[in-house]
């Protein structure tokens, strides 16, 4: 612990303290293997702080009920709970109005939503949905399926050997037969940061909305939706310090109006007879069913928790990290890093002399150190780099530089298993 | 024995030098003219894929056996050593053989489990890494699809 | 609490003793208006049980990580509670292998799914899908947007002035144009229990596949899947003393395996690649995306609490104190009980007098009395018995004689509040 | 006083005998022929469903209101009492008298709210119960939707 404080102190925010944060994670003080857990996959999941896990265990223990259709106390305050979490969303990423964000069950839901209530009704054969080559299969598949369904085509823009998308390939896919470009903000495999609002403008100038997938964005940076003007954004609640089961999808309004339902069900209606069924006004209209309320209770109380200490903070911290982490895996011999964009955040994917990545991720967790290894749900960057998978690191902000030092020591003791 | 010491013989179980070997210089590795039976493994957890060819011949033999792909040095190795010794079994015998090794590997097994996995012995360090057995496994999984004719795609998950 | 103690006791399973299971609840001490709580509303949702909420945040505490797709341990723990889960609802259900059993947000998302992936590829214009006047919204929405998809019809089952479903009625709607019948096993708004195992036998001697919406079932009587033999069968974790945000497709496996994917993303892929993608196999095809880890492992809990219990008590219980309940409000005067059926679990819906459901609702909460008001999203059975709403008391394992008592008085409350 | 009596007076307070009264003989209880404006107010939660119907005349008054529908006795006693209260108002008045129900039984408005918003004090008591308010200003919304002649369905969910 000693390196991260140390270095924490030395520089320019020392008054600001991480590690005090970083203290809130329960599961961080756990042992794995009779080592200290150091965890270094939170691109795949993120840990939870004590604040979200109570909040939903006192939900359940003193407010649940369903919400929206009760008269009763409980009903009430668990409504309140639910659509104040809602509210907080709205703040945190800068929406124009509640009716704007629909809860979803994570970002793979949000784009299939999308997918099938925006795409699916005006795309027909010669449209092209346009993606990137860094996509999480989340963002390629539900438009694979979509193209099937309708015989439109999908269109796919290259990256370069950083793991870059450049603004200029973007423009150059951007014909009249493009009805959708749908792209990641932060690559999950690479770390890259898409420069959005740029790629926004282009697309919006030629009238092609754009849905981000920000699903590795949202933990780690500032995001202003009306700054970036996407015109549908897609987040999961479990990368963010959430429970499982809860995301949103961010629509424009005047958009959102238009689509037809998702799925039918409870609380989607206002009036349901045989002969004809009236939907319910935003955002409930696409909210079918009973919602995931304890794990959106546990959403809203992650975001106060990372308003708490700021977005600017986090990735400020996190850029540190990632610097230390990268530099000093760079100091390995026989060490290919893959993924060295010029902006990036949270990510590092590696690979170490002819050991398999998932030889690495056993060697590694056999030392407390869990890291992700394989094709990261992003199969078509493997194809790139002709590789069947990478080792990758994924910083949070309860990460630091002491998390780096127990890696480096792990893949050290790694080479000498597989020399021998 | 320090804690220290302990985990690292319970990785050197793991990738003894003969898995290590296996993984670096698999036998019978390629692909195989004229097989009768072949499967696909896939275990999409960490990318492993490997396609396993055997030629059996009339009276029910395995006769040669060799496979592609790539894999972590669990499942290369693994491959490896099964065709090294599938290689002239009969059908049946390789059938009961996937039978002791996956109980032995899995290490859910008899323990008086009376076929001898021989060499593939060399494996049972995985018992210690549950999330690798899926590793260790996954050719003779294959190897069962291919001899049942099962033209599914053998998968761990 | 006497009265319904001594009712325990005198009974015949005075050894089984109801109450304990009852403390097991935090919520159900707790104060409502300065009264304590007596909770009817477990159709809407149900209390969960100290073991499911501690089951919950103990794995966050613990064992979070990211399933199916990590070599390091926390993943592997999460993947194995997760799974473990799914093995607890094979046998709950008693489903033939785990092949059958998807984990979904919920019914609806159930039902959804079926009538998007086995429904909608198989309609046209002529075809028909059948369900009951008695079916809540989420089993109506969907077959109404998927006939509005393909051109199908909707065609309805009557009920009758108890709120029962006729096998008459059934065979009368089953013609060769009927693709689907969808049905629920027990009524949300009127608590009947339909004759599921006749009517699908009858559906299926026309070769007409069959939906069975369980989600008021599973809490309360014994099911077995195969006993039924439904193709389908749909239920929701958070009626069943689970969290919120999990809920359950099963489907027999040769007609799941015929089914294409209903969302794309991780997890339901085996490979993607631009040129073609590869499913998964089942369960995975139907799980796209990050699962609702935390509330499976929930579900998962909460069926080992009803099991320790046994279905079969827990049926006797709740019919016992629903026959209470039942008698009780008919000693009331201008007392009409909507929904007589023969056969009946956990739900009365009732009218007193003038009072608008919604007053009394008002009147009875504040006396710490929740029940649930309105049309409990099942507005054509609203329009069958000609009200706007209904007064709905639904019971679960932890209610009991005291809780029946609790709202009769506060019932002769609300009408002298409403005499005066 | 006890806990009792209380839970009582509150209860009285909300169903207060002005309330009871309109909630069992609405005032303008009917169809208007030929209103100016219209609007339905829903309230899903309960199923509440009122039509409300306005005549305004060429100088912008409101000559006659009248209203239609279900609801429980305090959204129908609060469309009672609005048809009572508007008829002969401008209908910039009533604008003003809406913003001012709607914050005082809302609890949320300004203490010092200038308006006298009369007869309709009846509904105070809801402030205690605040799963209600939305059927105390329902048909508020509703006459609200009428004069912006806003064909959207009032909802206050
Ligand atoms: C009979 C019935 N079907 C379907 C549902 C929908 O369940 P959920 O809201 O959990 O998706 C409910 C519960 O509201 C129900 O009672
Ligand atoms: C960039 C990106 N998009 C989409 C997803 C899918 O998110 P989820 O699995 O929460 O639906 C992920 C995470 O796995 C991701 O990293």
């Amino acid at each position: 612990m000693n390196t991260a404080q140390n270095s924490m102190q030395d520089d320019d925010t020392g008054t600001f303290d991480m590690e005090s944060y970083r203290a809130e994670f329960p599961i961080l003080s756990r042992e794995i293997n009779g080592c200290p857990l150091v965890y270094l996959d939170s691109a795949a999941s993120s840990q939870l702080p004590n604040t979200v896990i109570n909040a939903v265990s006192e939900y359940q223990k003193t407010k649940h009920a369903n919400v929206h259709r009760g008269v009763h106390t409980l009903s009430h305050l668990a409504t309140d709970a639910y659509e104040g979490a809602r509210d907080s969303i709205v703040d945190f990423i800068g929406a124009a109005s509640r009716s704007e964000i629909i809860l979803t069950s994570g970002t793979t839901e949000s784009i299939n939503l999308v997918a099938q209530s925006f795409a699916r009704p005006i795309l027909g054969s010669g449209d092209k949905i346009v993606i990137t080559q860094l996509e999480h299969h989340s963002n390629i598949v539900p438009w694979q399926l979509v193209c099937e369904q309708t015989g439109a085509e999908l269109h796919v823009i290259p990256i370069n050997e950083r793991g870059e998308v450049s603004l200029d390939d973007v423009v150059a896919a951007l014909d009249d037969n493009v009805r959708l470009l749908a792209v990641a903000y932060v690559s999950n495999a690479l770390g890259s940061i898409l420069p959005i609002k740029e790629i926004v403008k282009e697309a919006h100038d030629r009238s092609i909305p754009v849905l981000v997938d920000g699903a590795q964005a949202v933990p780690h940076i500032p995001v202003d939706v009306q700054d970036l003007d996407c015109d549908f954004f897609a987040f999961s609640g479990h990368k963010m310090f959430a429970p499982t089961g809860s995301g949103v999808l961010y629509g424009k309004e005047n958009i959102l109006e238009k689509m037809p339902p998702y799925k039918g069900g409870g609380d989607m209606i206002l009036e349901v007879h045989f002969e004809g069924t009236t939907y319910n006004e935003l955002p409930y209209k696409f909210e079918a069913g009973t919602p995931n309320i304890s794990s959106v209770i546990g959403l809203g109380e992650s975001i106060a928790f990372l308003t708490a200490i700021g977005m600017r903070n986090v990735y400020d911290h996190e850029n540190r990290v990632l610097d230390y982490l990268t530099s000093q895996l760079s100091t390995l011999d026989e060490m290919r890093l893959i993924g060295t964009a010029a902006k990036k955040a949270s990510v590092q994917s590696f690979m170490l002399a002819d050991i398999h990545p998932h030889d690495l991720g056993t060697i590694l967790d056999h030392q407390g150190v869990a890291i992700r290894t394989g094709h990261h749900c992003a199969m078509p960057v493997m194809d790139y780099f002709a590789v069947p998978g990478t080792a990758r690191a994924s910083l949070a902000l309860y990460n630091n530089e002491n998390d780096v030092d127990r890696m480096i020591e792990a893949l050290v003791k790694a080479r000498e298993v597989f020399r021998s | 024995m320090t804690d220290e010491d302990k985990s690292t013989n319970e990785l050197r179980d793991l990738y003894r030098e003969l898995i290590l070997d296996h993984a670096r210089n698999p036998r019978h590795f390629g692909r195989l003219d004229d097989p009768t039976h072949t499967a696909d493994g896939i275990n999409p957890l960490c990318g492993d894929k490997l396609k396993m060819y055997f030629r059996v011949d009339g009276s029910g033999r395995i006769v040669d056996a060799k496979f592609e792909g790539t894999g972590c040095a669990i499942s290369v190795a693994s491959a490896s050593l099964l065709t090294d010794t599938t290689i002239g079994m009969r059908t049946d015998e390789a059938m009961q053989f996937f039978s002791a090794v996956v109980s032995k590997l899995s290490g859910k097994g008899d323990e008086a489990e009376p076929t001898d996995i021989g060499k593939l012995k060399a494996l049972e360090g995985v018992k210690e890494f549950p999330a690798r057995v899926k590793c260790a496994t996954l050719p003779w999984h294959a190897l069962r699809s291919a001899l049942n004719n099962d033209d599914k795609t053998a998968s761990t998950e």
